[in-house]
């Protein structure tokens, strides 16, 4: 079942070309879909239509079937199911005080006092960031800030969230941590996770879905498997293999070994070779 | 907001240099507020909009837009000067009486605010014409071989450079507080927009010490010093400021000598 | 009175009302606009302004010479007082005026350095945005970039030293500031144009009220925000 | 040789704990070194450092094999010789006209108008910003506005350039064209490289030496190849291996294939494999 699903979404900023063109996406409910696409493909402005801050010129949006109405209750109750983590967290944390930032969505949801403090208890455990829960924000690391703004979007409990650039300005460590919390987060709420992000090399770790958009329109979607097949059209469109399937496509394609090109990740690689090893060496 | 920075730019005139262009726009300003009559003003309105309309080459939508901008002021101030108390019996193109006065309009208030609306959009033409035709990077160079301060110069342009880098900063933290309803009600925005202004100036603070470690890096020794922008020396500009500078002359002379 | 005159003053009402709804009256609003004051004010407004001017300039190179840095720093404090002017205030159709970030500047700067960059950002706001104008610039800058701040200023230390909660002095700085702006305006405005019989007097009290609408409500909800503001930044 | 030697560096900001710590570092002239590390290891303090920003509090800067003195004239020299490329372009660029703004530093030098005409024009050519050189700063991209900035640099001829993380914030093509472009300048030129990244998978791709810094200290350093040898070094210091390395590593050391463990570019990769498969055929 799909929880969000655009209809010819179109939108333009001043007139300019159109930054979203007919863009038709099936968001699956409790499934993490990626949103790729190089710098300008219009990821922004797709999300930042998902969540009301920009008014479509055109098409529809449908969530859980119903289709949002772009008036003020509309825009309200759609930034109630749809959380969005931005790319960079000094642009979402506004507050010095790390709990007062992350409990402001939950009051804004007209909650009981009792209510928002047991949910930012429940997003600071969540995302584990107790430890310096009580240092003031400015003081936080990069990556620290990240989960913050992670947490100020979970207290609001949404249905869906939306994380812009999740690992964009973190170190090796702090990018698989956040994808890993993403992980966790998704199966204990069964919350439904949609990245938009440039790094290839995520996608077949951590997605279930992908979208390939370039210069506002949809290229391609499905599952990533079948996303990852495409190398041709992800390099017409500035995007790229993860390194793994780049290397598992030559070894394929220009060496003629028998390995599975679809092989994206180090575990799914490294089965691939090991069979043509042992098929090699049993044949002969 | 309409900035007009981005049709400067891409303005047809954009590369013509920046005194002829100062020369077709200011000297016609300087007559329009002189002379306050309206045929003067009527013909700088249709010259100065066609210069950037057609030569500068703007659609005739968005330079109407830009006009609109300042009618919030013109239609509250002028509407104030149209309306003026007068003695009872005093002959009024209309008005209400109020105790001993009538308040209302009259011929020679109505004349007034004609010429004074007139006036105000041939002036502020004029000012498009410059603004919506002239990079401001160009204007800072003009102004930095006058007498005014280098320093005023240099603080201008830094200034000019840093708004943007300070609006897009500043949008992108109002829309990831409104995504998390920072508007649903006045008390929640008006603390949090605060909360985001505080942490705006506080980024802007952090920013200007890298910046000027960046201008440090770059073997800053207290002087802005650059190359200057070259551009098209252009003669029909030239032409067209003197023609137009007559034009209107002679459109005010008339109107003052006959008095249409 | 005759029916017919009534009825057009209803119509003519009507009209003016349905031209504020349409058109933001704000801050920008205060701005007097290009081509609205005759010569002789321009000129004598432009040179009114100018010994603050010169007593700016001169403290903006002293401050430079103690420290380059604050040469980035008031650039920068240029260009936050601009974007916030430039910014929409919550519920009320319209941005605040700049004497918010000019008085956040005349904290860090004193009044007569900000005033500098007072003119530069309505230089800026005239070019850019068609705020104010270039032969108005004077004017607006003796309303906004010099009474404004002084007031600002002059407020907040006489409160403080009153012994006024640092809430309320900052409310009241930022509120009365706006305020004279104003009124400031609404002299210069009546200067230029008296009233056709009843002189400056009448005029000005037909410019005080006309502002009073659209001006009352944004100075109140300016102080609200510069007392957020200011906490803050304290506590930080 | 070595083009930059520092012995014992040590800087901390405000007496707070070191951020640079007895820091020994050799970079060798017309090469690329990368410094790697996790967000706050002390990258960007030494930087600063060896541009003469920061003054060091301990310890000693060879440039050449000359001792750099940190006054007023050392400090200048230093800055025409080696030119830093700050991580957000937008610290860096101070004025609305690009071609301005890249002549500042060649002005700076004091070199006259001609001079300084015909550095910008090379230095627009180098980084290939021509297309837009008439658009104001604020209307490029974050891309251009990263090239613009390296042009800026160029333009001093300074024989060493320093890119703080000179990936981040751009898609892959934008990255791989801006590494690219350094490539192509170091050949023509032989100007020293020094990037300071935390994203590993470029590395054996543009470096040829690298370091790892953790907490203001030099953990390890030495050629690319080394360095990428000790994979357990690097996980206990918030780094990992590029991913083709990971790959090399598991074959090898879980499923105990014979494959060159140090490959960490796909050619490599492809190379060892085909190597093993070959091997295991003709074995048999």
């Amino acid at each position: 079942m799909n929880i969000i699903e655009t209809k010819n979404l179109s939108y333009s900023y001043n007139g300019e070309k159109a930054a979203l063109d007919k863009v038709d996406i099936n968001i699956p409910k409790g499934k993490t879909t990626a949103v790729l696409g190089g710098n300008g493909a219009g990821k922004s402005t797709l999300f930042l239509t998902l969540n009301g801050v920009l008014t479509p010129e055109s098409g529809e949006v449908f969530f859980d079937g119903k289709r949002v109405k772009y008036d003020k209750k509309g825009i309200t109750d759609m930034r109630k199911r749809i959380g969005i983590v931005f790319q960079d967290p000094n642009d979402q944390l506004f507050s010095s005080s790390v709990r007062k930032d992350i409990s402001f969505g939950a009051m804004n949801l007209g909650l009981g006092l009792d209510e928002v403090r047991a949910r930012v208890e429940l997003a600071i455990t969540q995302t584990g960031i107790a430890e310096y829960i009580d240092s003031p924000t400015h003081a936080l690391s990069f990556g620290q800030k990240k989960r913050v703004a992670i947490a100020g979007v979970l207290v609001m409990q949404p249905e869906v969230i939306i994380l812009d650039e999740p690992t964009a300005g973190l170190d090796s460590r702090g990018a698989s941590e956040i994808l890993q919390l993403l992980s966790e987060i998704k199966e204990k709420t069964g919350i439904t996770v949609i990245l938009a992000t440039h790094e290839m090399d995520i996608i077949p770790l951590y997605c279930d879905f992908a979208y390939v958009m370039d210069h506002g329109r949809v290229i391609t979607g499905g599952a990533v498997k079948e996303i990852l097949s495409k190398p041709e059209l992800l390099r017409s469109h500035s995007l790229r293999l993860p390194r793994i399937a780049h290397l598992m496509e030559i070894l394929n394609k220009e060496d003629k070994l028998e390995v599975d090109m679809t092989a994206a990740t180090i575990s799914a690689a490294r089965a691939a070779i090991k069979k043509i090893v042992s098929v090699k060496s049993a044949g002969n | 907001m309409m900035l007009t920075d981005k049709y400067a730019y891409s303005s047809s005139l954009s590369r013509v240099s920046p005194e002829a262009k100062m020369l077709f726009s200011l000297v016609p300003l300087a007559i329009c507020l002189l002379f306050n009559s309206i045929a003067l003003s009527l013909v700088t309105i249709v010259i100065m909009a066609v210069a950037t309309v057609k030569f500068g080459k703007m659609s005739l939508p968005t330079y109407m837009g830009f006009i609109m901008v300042p009618l919030g002021f013109m239609v509250i101030g002028t509407l104030t000067i149209l309306i003026n108390r007068f003695e009872q019996g005093h002959a009024l193109l209309m008005g209400l009486q109020v105790g001993q006065y009538a308040y209302g309009i009259d011929a020679g208030s109505l004349n007034l605010s004609l010429k004074l609306v007139l006036r105000a959009l041939g002036a502020v033409s004029c000012m498009y014409f410059l603004s919506l035709n002239t990079p401001l990077s160009d204007l800072f160079q003009v102004l930095g071989r006058t007498k005014l301060p280098q320093i005023i110069v240099t603080l201008m342009e830094l200034i000019y450079r840093y708004i943007f880098v300070l609006l897009e900063e500043v949008e992108r933290m109002i829309i990831a507080k409104d995504s998390r309803l920072g508007n649903i009600n006045f008390k929640t925005s008006m603390s949090s927009l605060g909360e985001i202004i505080s942490m705006l100036f506080i980024r802007a603070y952090q920013r200007s010490e890298r910046i000027y470690a960046g201008l440090e890096s770059r073997g800053y020794n207290g002087q802005f010093k650059t190359i200057n922008e070259e551009y098209t020396y252009s003669k029909n500009m030239y032409i067209a400021s003197v023609a137009v500078i007559i034009l209107l002359l002679s459109a005010g002379m008339t109107e003052r000598f006959f008095y249409i | 009175m005759n029916n017919v005159s009534l009825k057009r003053i209803a119509v003519c009402l009507a009209a003016a009302i349905s031209l504020f709804l349409l058109f933001p009256l704000s801050a920008n609003a205060m701005h007097i606009m290009e081509g609205y004051l005759a010569p002789v004010w321009c000129i004598s407004w432009g040179a009114l302004c100018i010994p603050f001017l010169v007593a700016g300039v001169f403290a903006i190179k002293k401050k430079i010479s103690a420290s380059t840095k604050n040469l980035t720093l008031l650039a920068m404090c240029g260009a936050f007082a601009f974007v916030l002017s430039a910014l929409k205030m919550p519920s009320v159709t319209g941005s605040c005026s700049h004497p918010t970030g000019v008085g956040l500047g005349a904290v860090l700067f004193g009044p007569t350095a900000m005033s500098v960059i007072g003119v530069i950002i309505l230089l800026f706001q005239a070019i850019l945005l068609a705020h104010g104008g270039i032969t108005t610039l004077g004017a607006n800058t003796f309303s906004m970039a010099i009474v404004g701040p002084l007031v600002s200023f002059g407020i907040f230390k006489l409160s403080k030293k009153m012994g006024a909660k640092s809430g309320l002095a900052v409310f009241l700085a930022a509120f009365l500031g706006d305020l004279m702006t104003y009124v400031t305006t609404s002299v210069q405005l009546a200067m230029a144009y008296p009233d056709a019989t009843g002189g400056f007097m009448v005029s000005l009290g037909k410019f005080i009220s006309i502002f009073a609408f659209t001006q009352l409500p944004l100075a109140v909800c300016e102080g609200l925000l510069t007392v957020v503001i200011y906490n803050v930044l304290v506590k930080y």
